[in-house]
């Protein structure tokens, strides 16, 4: 039981690396200063201890010299601290281009997972190895949080929004998948494992199992069902906005501002149709909000993605069926 | 064995000395103490600086504790601009600029009530600017009771029973959510403003204000003029936002 | 024979529930805080317990999940918060400053039944089968999910924040205005300063979380959409609300027990402190920067990049007034007259583990950083080096520095370096393995956990028996000197300062003479000046 | 004791005068459409009439200088908390595909 005595977590991820190198350098930091000021106290105490009953100590009242020194140089190792800290900060939350999205949904007490081509999984993900994938991710009800110990990579997981993790696994393997924040009675149940594979494998494991409708394909058919497609005409004709081509333009408001059309955007549009009318359109959209579960408005929100990736109007055939944006991009491109 | 600090000079503070000197122990006092002064106070002096300094580090605390609704009011105002225009546009800004009249005229007559104390009028005209204070007070609740139950029966109390027909019925459930939070903790604090108020009037009644003790009638009218100032903002907040607002 | 002093000056329960000497009130407060810290003790062992085998074996993950929500609840609104300003600060604060009691005495009494109701409703709250949000309270689990008793436990933590609103008011009017002839600012005790500080926080950081539970109590019971996402609210809202009090309300612990520190460290080196004025106004600075920094704790949560790095450096600047008392307290060790008492020895226990719990915030204030070790044992590691390696160890230095004071008895000084010596260890051995269990990824608040995990876990519990024993011994060496113990004298330990002057145990009006001062506290030696102030 | 400053009656009224027109303006003001000027001029008004309540019915403009300070703290910690959250409100969506 007690045979391996991990000290560190096993590094398995691009990032790992970067986390563990700031870990190592605040721990010999603080081994320096707890060795130091535990030894000169003990020093100190023992060098300076009472002899007699009614002996004093010296009277020191301070030194300006020695109060900026102790101020000035922890001041300077804890800027270098912040400077790498949110450098790794950003490394780590800002996804690059073309990572391989993925769809999560957090719910008390599993997590769901969708693949592009259809895929789905409950409490495990499987991702190759060498390639950047980005999660997206929301909750059908209480927070939930996204922890991979051996990538270092963890997100809150906020009902009513999305949230962004990515990561570029490095060394095949299981790893642990844990939920971070505390979500109510089985908040310990919320675990499962991230299998890192190789490429190879991945698509082998793609290809096996019995896979659903893509989420795009699901979102068109969503789309559909829900009769979107009556005021979000192919055409200018329609009362809502033309949907191609949307994702990730700007979008000019009705009151003058102008809005990324992001994953937010689509969502809040679908569930809260108001809050932020495209100009030149009437606030005829009901809401959405209850209707559709998170799962399905990441469909939609993927079926409209695509879209745009395609210059496809709606009605046209749904993605490939395969990884949608695959393109064997390296792992290390960033920013 | 219990040495007192004057007879035990090395173990005290070096160079410490008593100049009251022995014999004038606190409670033997030989001048005569105002009836009002509390045992472990100095002076008359003291007491009223401690007292008011009390109430303004008090009037912090409630300056936070309504911050936090304000707050919340503003995340969600920039989050839901035109939502909260619409919701405010519901709200009654007859009845709402009235009662601002009401409560800063409220403000008018308690900084006489504390004027008559602090140059030693008559306990009866003291009573006179504190009962006055009440009936605005009063007035002020009485005009919020009509508004609330206009809001009861229009069904825009948040809740599983809340109805909107415009646009914006989350928008505006979290306005009337935080409007009923700010004005019903801004009620609670005016009821309480009357309790205090009452206790004075009975005070006054007794003749206990003067011109060398009122400072419970001094603190009680910080009070009430903080109460009157988170009115100041609550007004045009909560019911002036939507007032040039058109649906659609 | 003996002569009239506060403990024995009135009999009778009624003589002590409607006392208004501040000294009396302290006692108060001491029994009360003792009763939730073995309370919170008795949840902390329970859950160590269960985590002693990865599996969930020993109680249902329901009744696991109130266990740390209780835990946290009651240590930190009703024993950490109160513990040394409401017991220690309550009782030297006027004797320190040269006063006969607190500005305000009925508020005093009022505050603490005021506490004493909050915790009549955390209680009931517990009894009547729990709650199990974490002490945290985090949306819109509280509001919507959780089907335990909520309302009873936030409305207990309602009410017991006006308790610690009013002593602060009380000890700000108090310091402020009561200061005898000559006590002027810079002759202060720097416990007085510590409590300053930690009353500034008192009183703008605990109307926020009164207010923010109060919109939880609202938006559970009466379905008020304020922070649920589903009624349109934002759940960050709540986050920022909470740790706007909930981060500051660290400072309220730790703040206290540093002045704890630095008087013990002068009374034990017979020495002054070294830079008087940067370890008084390194206490307003971390008051005061201590409240720019709750940012930190939400990170991951969804916060705004550009937020967090200024919540990220504004938490690295506040390390450094931290850094600063302890080089001064060390400082002040150097060419000291040190004598090992119990009390020095929870001293330089605190300086030893407040380093190490103070640097290891460092890890969570670096942003990249803390995306791995938030959320995890790391953090539970972290705090309780600050708020029992630091809080609860100043306590109790400070309880055996003042306690022949307080009680007018000696104690056994061999028992009390044994029970410093079993918490130092048993702390250590407790909380250390969970810096490297966090590490390697092991989430707070699981009922179940890992095999992997077990080792780490199993040294925890372990410790955390020692611990204990740590814990309960003080308790009876410390009732037995109120029965067997001799009498105190005025000065025990030869230290300097106002308490040390008055007879022990004080009479009720402290000093029956009105002291003038002229000189600051703990001045040993010939003024033989080295150095600048 | 000190009595404290005793204001003539005459200052009253007319603090009371200033406030009630403050009241009358920012209604008027309300059904003006300025655009974002709405709230700025708003928030001027009060802040106006808070400021005097403060100075003269409070009797700030005559009382010591840390009461000063602690009326002041209050608004300056409540801009504290108003800055930095707003300051993560504000600031959300700044980096193009992180949705924060």
């Amino acid at each position: 039981m007690f045979t391996n005595f991990p000290l560190f977590p096993q590094q398995a991820s691009a990032q790992a690396g970067q986390v563990d190198a700031i870990y190592f350098f605040m721990v010999a930091v603080t081994a320096f200063f707890s060795i130091l000021i535990g030894g000169l106290v003990i020093f100190f105490a023992m060098r300076y201890r009472r002899r007699h009953r009614n002996e004093v100590g010296y009277a020191i009242h301070g030194s300006l010299a020695l109060e900026l020194l102790w101020t000035v140089i922890p001041f300077f190792i804890v800027m270098i601290m912040f400077g790498w800290g949110a450098k790794v900060f950003f490394d780590i939350y800002r996804p690059p281009t073309g990572a391989m999205e993925i769809y999560v949904v957090g719910k008390q007490w599993m997590w769901k997972v969708q693949h592009m081509d259809g895929q789905r999984e409950i409490n495990e993900l499987h991702v190759p190895v060498g390639r950047p994938v980005k999660l997206i991710m929301g909750s059908e009800d209480v927070l939930h949080s996204y922890f991979i110990p051996a990538f270092r990579v963890k997100a809150d997981v906020i009902p009513g929004r999305y949230n962004v993790l990515w990561f570029t696994a490095s060394k095949p393997g299981v790893y642990h998948l844990f939920c971070a924040e505390y979500c109510g009675t089985k908040h310990s149940g919320m675990i499962g494992s991230v299998v890192a594979m190789e490429p190879a494998d991945f698509q082998a494991w793609l290809a096996g199992g019995r896979a659903d409708d893509s989420p795009v394909a699901a979102g068109e058919k969503l789309f559909q069902d829900l009769t979107c497609n009556t005021c979000h005409r192919s055409d200018t004709q329609g009362r809502g906005p033309m949907l191609a081509g949307v994702f990730g333009k700007q979008v000019e408001l009705q009151n003058g501002s102008v809005v990324t059309a992001d994953e937010a955007y689509i969502r809040e549009s679908i569930v809260n149709p108001q809050a932020k009318i495209v100009a030149g359109f009437q606030p005829l959209m009901p809401t959405f909000q209850g209707l559709v579960s998170e799962e399905q408005l990441l469909q939609l929100i993927s079926y409209v993605k695509s879209l745009s990736q395609q210059g496809a109007a709606p009605g046209s055939a749904p993605a490939s069926p395969t990884m949608p944006q695959a393109s064997g991009r390296p792992a290390v491109e960033k920013k | 064995m219990s040495e007192g600090y004057s007879d035990a000079p090395t173990v005290g503070l070096p160079g410490r000395v008593s100049i009251q000197g022995p014999g004038t122990p606190h409670d033997g006092d030989s001048h005569a103490h105002h009836p009002k002064l509390q045992h472990h106070f100095d002076d008359m002096e003291q007491q009223a600086e401690a007292s008011t300094l009390g109430m303004w580090v008090f009037l912090v605390t409630e300056i936070m504790f309504f911050g936090g609704l304000f707050l919340a009011y503003a995340v969600y105002r920039s989050q839901y601009p035109t939502g909260f225009q619409e919701a405010s546009a519901h709200l009654n800004v007859t009845l709402g600029a009235f009662n601002t009249a009401v409560l800063i005229f409220s403000s008018l007559t308690m900084a006489f009530a504390v004027r008559a104390a602090q140059t030693g009028e008559k306990p009866r005209s003291q009573i006179i600017w504190i009962v006055l204070t009440m009936i605005l007070g009063a007035t002020f609740l009485v005009v919020k009771y009509f508004e609330y139950k206009d809001k009861f029966t229009h069904h825009t109390v948040p809740g599983p029973s809340f109805v909107w027909d415009g646009q914006y019925p989350a928008a505006a459930e979290i306005f009337y959510s935080l409007y009923f939070c700010m004005t019903g903790l801004h009620a609670l604090h005016m009821i309480i403003g009357l309790g205090i108020m009452t206790w004075l009037a009975i005070m006054a009644k007794k003749g206990t204000f003067n011109s060398t003790y009122y400072t419970p009638v001094e603190v009680s009218g910080l009070y009430w003029h903080f109460v009157d100032i988170v009115w100041i903002f609550l007004f045009p907040l909560l019911y002036l936002i939507g007032r040039h607002y058109h649906a659609g | 024979m003996t002569t009239l002093n506060y403990i024995n000056n009135g009999h009778g329960l009624a003589s002590w529930l409607l006392t208004k000497d501040h000294k009396r009130i302290a006692l108060l407060y001491l029994v009360s805080i003792t009763a939730f810290f073995f309370l919170g003790g008795l949840f902390a062992l329970m859950i160590r317990l269960e985590l002693l085998t990865p599996a969930g074996d020993l109680m249902t993950a329901e009744t696991y999940n109130k266990m740390f929500t209780m835990h946290g609840v009651v240590m930190v609104f009703f024993f950490l918060i109160p513990s040394i300003p409401a017991v220690l600060g309550n009782f030297l604060i006027p004797i320190m400053i040269g006063a006969k009691d607190l500005a305000f005495p009925r508020i005093n009494l009022l505050s603490w039944y005021i506490y004493a109701l909050g915790g009549l409703f955390t209680l009931f709250s517990a009894l009547s089968g729990g709650v199990d949000t974490g002490w945290t309270f985090y949306t819109p689990y509280s509001t919507a999910a959780a089907n335990s008793h909520v309302i009873t436990a936030a409305l207990g933590v309602f009410i017991t924040g006006f308790s610690s609103i009013l002593t602060g008011l009380n000890f700000i009017v108090t310091i402020h205005r009561m200061r005898a002839p000559g006590m002027t600012w810079f002759r202060l005790p720097l416990f007085v300063w510590s409590h300053y500080a930690t009353s500034l926080i008192m009183i703008l950081g605990t109307p926020v979380i009164a207010i923010t539970v109060l919109l939880v109590a609202a938006e559970r019971v009466l379905h008020m959409g304020i922070f649920d996402p589903a009624l349109g609210g934002d759940p960050v809202l709540f986050q920022h609300m909470f740790w706007f009090y909930s981060h500051p309300a660290v400072y309220i612990m730790i703040l206290p027990a540093m002045g704890v520190i630095s008087e013990i460290v002068q009374a034990f080196a017979r020495k002054n402190i070294f830079g008087y004025s940067f370890v008084a106004f390194s206490s307003l600075a971390i008051a005061i920067v201590g409240f720019f920094v709750w940012g930190h704790h939400i990170f991951v949560a969804g916060q705004s990049v550009y937020a967090g790095m200024i919540f990220s450096f504004l938490s690295f600047v506040v390390a450094i007034p931290s850094a600063i008392k302890v080089f001064n307290w060390t400082a002040t060790i150097y060419r000291g007259s040190v004598s090992l008492d119990s009390p020095m020895l929870y001293a330089f226990g605190f300086i030893g583990l407040f380093t190490i719990g103070g640097l290891t915030g460092l890890f969570l204030a670096a942003m990249g950083l803390d995306i791995h070790v938030h959320d995890t044992y790391f953090i539970v590691a972290h705090f309780h080096y600050i708020m029992v390696g630091g809080a609860i160890m100043g306590y109790l230095g400070g309880m055996h520095y003042w306690w022949p004071k307080i009680s007018g008895k000696l104690y056994s000084e061999g028992w009390a370096k044994l029970a410093a010596g079993m918490v130092f260890i048993g702390f250590n051995l407790t909380f250390f393995p969970q810096f490297l269990v966090g590490y390697l990824g092991m989430p707070r608040r699981y009922h179940m956990y890992p095999p992997e995990f077990q080792i780490f876990n199993v040294m925890s519990t372990a410790g955390a028996t020692v611990l204990a024993a740590g814990y309960l011994l003080p308790m009876v060496y410390f009732t037995h000197s109120l029965f067997r113990g001799k009498p105190a004298p005025a000065d025990p330990w030869g230290a300097k300062g106002l308490e040390w002057e008055i007879p022990s145990p004080p009479p009720t009006e402290n000093f029956a003479i009105s002291p003038i001062v002229t000189h600051g506290t703990h001045q040993y030696a010939p003024s033989k000046e080295v150095g600048v102030v | 004791m000190s009595a404290g400053h005793v204001a003539p009656k005459s200052l009253y009224y007319l603090i009371f005068g200033a406030l009630m027109i403050g009241t009358a303006l920012t209604v008027g003001a309300a059904f003006v459409d300025m655009g974002a000027l709405n709230n700025v001029v708003m928030l001027a008004i009060a802040c106006t009439k808070a400021l005097l309540v403060i100075l003269f019915f409070m009797h700030v403009r005559w009382s010591s200088r840390l009461t000063w300070v602690i009326a002041a703290s209050g608004f300056v910690w409540l801009l504290i908390m108003f800055g930095f959250t707003l300051a993560d409100y504000m600031s959300r969506g700044w980096i193009q595909g992180t949705l924060r």
